[in-house]
């Protein structure tokens, strides 16, 4: 018997949490694989208002990252792309997260992350230029309160916890969230990350896609026991969801959102799912990967069984169902177009933002390399 | 005797005999097993030589470092793969701070016969952190032996000196070069070419130009190409970056009076300042005008589609060739 | 409620450890301040070997070591030493672990370790040339199986593991052990040294003095819960001993060597005590330390308690006691003796050993220096 | 106006009123509450800014920087101690891979006004990992800025200006002089002085001598005693490392000609080889004779009892002197 939502928080602090035991390796779970809405004591609360409109909407964005995620991948076949790196599965541990947040919350990213992106109001034209190679990254993190994606793994969750440990001094009810993979928690970045936040008590949340693999390694490699496990040794009480349910990580972040606001401190969430695609376009899985263990996870694909929960209770109807296709085939439409309007940098940017200020030895070598362009240009050599 | 490999496979081959050969030699790294790396160089291995030899590891660069220097001190000779450049830096204490020190603090007691792989540079097109070139911080980090290899007899060769090698070394595999083919015979005795050794890759008697790793086909390009313009340009291909056989380049600026270097990392404090700076030391009143560098720029590694600004390329060496030559150059913008 | 000893190896593996449950905070102690020797029925079963002889053998390795600290303190004051890092109070918790230990074992350690070193055999004139500058470490590890200190804190977790990693291919049944302080769990690397133990269950143990200080810093700012409730979530079992018990700290020891040698892998042991002196000789504890604090600590002072226990029963007569002065006192003159006897290294060793063979550039360096001496001696310059 | 203090002392100040007049500044590091840093140069400033401004941290130097970027994004310039110059590497990825390179990444969206504290070099008797020069692996980090300072006044006014920098400062303290002492104004306007400028510490016509940190006090005295040899020796106090002032540098070799080079890290790679190279490049006809380095060797930093061979002195400069200037050195051997 252990607890699928672990608390150890010592001290005085009353919290529901605590309460809360389940059989081991259980999930929390609201909406099962068959589309059907359980009840769960402890969560409905957080989730009162999640009505057939909310569903739908949670639905759509699902649907509309899932094509962003089709489109994006021909994209790349097509060569307007050199990478991409597909979230197919873990559409409702996106989602459901990201819609939890407050503008005014601060998210901190690795580079899977796109149905966030999506949410959060990133520009999807801004989605790829990294991955067409224009540029190094983006957007400007602060139109967003996300960051753009940290590729060495797990760096970016120090980040969310600086930034928590500011908003604390700043005595704002924002809550920085660091993203990361189940391969991130084997870097001692996160491990630091869990020990600062738990030190400095400070209003981040951990939200661990546990996606099953890291590239070619399975999760077993990176951990013996599950991953929620691990936060509350360092004084985190973990949540462990299952990723492919939207309601039920809706609820697990709303809980964490509302603990960090409330000078609960630190959160670590597990949301267990599985990358349904390539770790990027560059990847081939079928190296690696068992294809019935890819078939048990198709079954609980996240946008089918809320799709037969809405197709159960008449929400989901050929009106919402044509009106769905029709934004997401025209965000693909506006994705696509948008990704050619993107112009190869000028020469010279390579030496732009190096510093914020003056420094003389890029300067001069700017200098040089601009005469040396017009000089190759002039057609000498 | 010899085969046509891609360097890549070169350095699979290289390190399939020191698995064959040598049962204390480990290879570990992440996706290294069944993947056979995100380059394939490992591939089939794990296969061949089990788990308990070829070993995916956690996903923590300090750990597979840390714990490949146990595994030093059990007697083992682990080879550790470190998927990109850009990911060595979480292992940067465990390699500076002990992996290089090891053998030193304990006065002779402690051998570090650990070979870092390294894939690195740019011109892949990738996004960041994937083209770096780090190999002077490790140059100038002493206890360690730093090599790279641009052709896939030397990658073969190299990699079984490496492992071999009872001090660490930091193995450099230019990334872009992994489908380069070329002729390799496994034959070759390790030990009659030292892996401190530079090589003259093509003769010439007007410019040396020294480069490593991946560029030393762009400099033989360059050279082929003064050719054409009725230069002779002599290729130094440095393989050994620390220590640097220094006699085999000042031997040939003795002879050419002249010097250009290129390498992809940055200018500022990158190697080729250490080459510049030994090199007139050495040879002072050999040198017909002072040594030009060739080099990425002082910023970081810029999207891909600015790479081939940044990536010394033929027209820019030859650019440093016309400026040692005093010739007409974009530095005196045609008006020499 | 809480378990003293965490167990959450998941599994077929039977093991009684995970049987045992102890209210909050409660420490694993067989010998109280008071010197009684103590009913556990879980532990008794490891120590029923330790009889008064035994005993009085740990006493007397706790005095000497005491005294050699003492000594070296002294040393480090007439400027014999430039510096030492005293292990006051934490005498039992090294003592008991290292006896524990069986030659073929092999320890890494941090700088405060001597009573462990000592204990491996190291010579004392070894233990002193780092500190007197002459030499960057003591000792060959392979003559005494302990390798010579990590002064970066945390790394020698990740050299232990990888040690028990290859114990593990060699089919043989040695351990290595990983000594660090409370500071030290904060440091990525002992966290990625749990992962990879886990990963690959070695044969390691982590034996952290948890000694409430990290320098000036106090155990709470690294870590907000017992530290020996960070493995288990890791997969690691753990046991939290009072480390100022030399029975108690032997008893886990026991079983941790017991479990690691028959494939139980790894064990974490947080042995809590106190560091009674500074943090080295140049520290000055009065800038942070609670008088009050020390005062409780000094109570539960782990000679004075083996000390009663033996006079209790009649062990420490007089005899036995002049017999420990007498060894302590010897060692001690041999000690300063010793200390004495080192010479200053030859000025051109500093060039000796950076490489194994050959490396033009530090030879050649090497020659100038030579060169530059004589010239210098010469007198000409 | 001015007022005596310890080089130690002087940045303590800057501290405080950094502290004082920006409430976004923020400290962080090992034991730099209660204790005041192991150095006390940080004394006091908890008790009187608090342990939110002034924060001890858990002892993780990666933890340490990577929140203090978040807290960086957040709008607060942290001020960063890491507690010996050994003690960085844990950091080197949040530094190299993520400090340096954000400015770059967001197109200069997102700014990192940190600046990082470390006490460095040798000639303190310590242990191993105490007396390190790391300078050249943020030198030749791109996105870096790097200072270091030599005397109380520069390291007053240069640690308010790298706090009030925009971008990332590595700020290396020396730490053998951190009781030296000298005048500190602290009223001078810190605009007005670039922290990126060099300083001709002392004037003179035969040899340019370059220095930094801790050694400029070595040269001055090498100065000093060149002079009653009836040489004259000028000193250049680099204080800025990343950029490096070479105009300054360039102003004095074209005047004497000659150049001496001295730093406390490995000659190999170090920013001796980079400023010997720079400056050959731009006054190759200037120069007399090669450039010559005076520096720590190609060694891990040896035991205490050795550093006083390790660590450059006035009779090796007073040597590398000689040989640039022709005369009787180490090197001829007496047998010019
Ligand atoms: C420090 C570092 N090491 C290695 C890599 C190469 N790498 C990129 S993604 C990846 C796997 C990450 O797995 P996980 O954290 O589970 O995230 P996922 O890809 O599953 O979303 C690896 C090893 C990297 N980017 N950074
Ligand atoms: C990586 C690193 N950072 C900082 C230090 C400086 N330092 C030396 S000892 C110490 C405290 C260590 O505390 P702990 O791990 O509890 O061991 P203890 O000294 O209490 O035995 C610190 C911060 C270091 N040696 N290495
Ligand atoms: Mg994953
Ligand atoms: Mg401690």
């Amino acid at each position: 018997m252990r607890s699928a939502i672990s608390e150890q928080q010592s001290g005085s602090e009353e919290n529901s949490l605590s309460e809360v035991f389940g059989p081991d390796e259980e999930l929390i779970q609201i909406l099962t694989p068959f589309g059907e809405r359980v009840s769960q004591p402890l969560f409905d609360s957080w989730i009162d208002d999640v009505d057939s409109a909310a569903l739908l909407a949670l639905y759509e964005d699902m649907v509309v990252v899932r094509r962003i995620d089709t489109e994006a991948t021909a994209l790349q076949r097509q060569g307007e792309l050199g990478l991409w790196a597909p979230l197919l599965g873990q559409e409702a541990a996106q989602i459901g997260s990201a819609r939890a947040l407050r503008s005014d919350d601060f998210v901190f990213t690795s580079y899977r992350e796109n149905a966030v992106a999506y949410c959060r109001g990133v520009q999807l034209v801004d989605l790829v230029k990294v991955w067409r190679g224009v540029a190094n990254s983006g957007w400007n993190p602060f139109e967003v309160n996300m960051a753009t994606p940290a590729v060495i793994i797990g760096a970016q969750s120090l980040h969310a916890t600086g930034y928590a440990m500011g908003c604390q001094k700043d005595g704002v009810d924002s809550v920085a969230v660091a993203y990361f993979g189940d391969g991130a928690t084997s870097q001692g970045d996160v491990n630091e990350a869990m020990i600062f936040a738990a030190s400095f008590h400070a209003p981040v949340i951990f939200f661990c896609q546990n996606n099953q693999w890291a590239i070619s390694e399975p999760v077993g490699l990176q951990a013996v026991r599950p991953i929620s496990d691990r936060s509350p040794g360092f004084g985190i009480p973990s949540l462990r969801v299952d990723g492919n349910d939207v309601l039920a990580v809706t609820a697990t972040m709303r809980i964490a959102l509302d603990r960090a606001r409330t000078g609960g401190g630190p959160t670590f969430i597990e949301a267990v799912t599985y990358r349904m695609g390539p770790h990027t376009t560059s990847d081939d899985p079928t190296k690696y990967e068992d294809v019935d263990l890819h078939a048990q996870w198709a079954a609980k694909d996240p946008i089918l069984r809320l799709e037969r929960h809405l197709e159960a209770t008449g929400v989901l109807d050929d009106a919402a169902r044509a009106s769905v296709k029709e934004k997401s085939d025209e965000v693909a439409r506006g994705f696509r177009a948008a990704c050619h309007t993107l112009d190869d940098p000028e020469p010279l940017a390579v030496f732009d933002h190096v510093y914020s200020a003056p420094h003389s030895g890029v300067d001069r070598q700017k200098r040089q390399y601009a005469a040396y362009l017009s000089y190759i240009e002039g057609g000498t050599r | 005797m010899s085969e046509t490999l891609t360097l890549s496979k070169a350095i699979g081959t290289g390190l399939r005999r020191a698995l064959a050969d040598d049962d204390k030699v480990v290879l570990m790294g992440e996706d290294i097993g069944r993947l056979g790396g995100v380059f394939r160089v490992t591939e089939g291995l794990q296969r061949d030589f089990g788990p308990d030899r070829v070993m995916d590891t956690p996903l923590a660069e300090a750990g597979i470092m840390g714990t490949a220097i146990g595994l030093a001190f059990r007697g083992y000779r682990p080879v550790v793969e470190i998927q990109f450049d850009g990911f060595i830096y979480p292992a940067f204490d465990q390699i500076v701070a002990q992996l290089a020190k090891l053998h030193y603090r304990t006065r002779g007691n402690v051998r570090m016969p650990i070979t870092v792989r390294v894939p690195y540079g740019g011109g892949i097109g990738s996004v960041e952190h994937h083209s770096e070139s780090p190999e002077a911080y490790f140059a100038h980090t002493a206890g360690l032996r730093v090599v790279t290899c641009s052709n896939p007899q030397d990658a073969h060769t190299m990699i079984r000196q490496a492992i071999a090698s009872d001090d660490p070394v930091m193995f450099f595999e230019p990334k872009r070069r992994y489908w380069a083919k070329g002729e390799v015979d496994e034959t070759i005795d390790d030990s009659t070419l030292p892996m401190g050794s530079a090589r003259v890759a093509a003769e010439g008697t007007d410019v040396t130009l020294v480069a490593y790793g991946p560029l030393v086909k762009t400099a033989l390009d360059a050279a082929a190409a003064a050719a054409d313009d009725g230069l002779s340009v002599e290729v130094v291909d440095l393989r050994s970056l620390s220590p640097i056989d220094f006699d085999t380049v000042e031997a040939s600026v003795r002879k050419t009076g002249r010097l250009v270097i290129t390498h992809e990392a940055a200018q500022f404090g990158g190697l080729g300042a250490e080459i510049a700076a030994s090199i007139t030391d050495r040879c002072f009143y050999h040198l017909e005008a002072a040594p030009a560098r060739v080099t990425g720029f002082d910023t970081p590694y810029p999207a891909a589609k600015l790479e081939e600004h940044f990536l010394p390329d033929l027209d820019r060496i030859l650019d440093a060739v016309d400026r040692v030559l005093g010739r007409e150059n974009s530095l005196t913008g045609g008006l020499v």
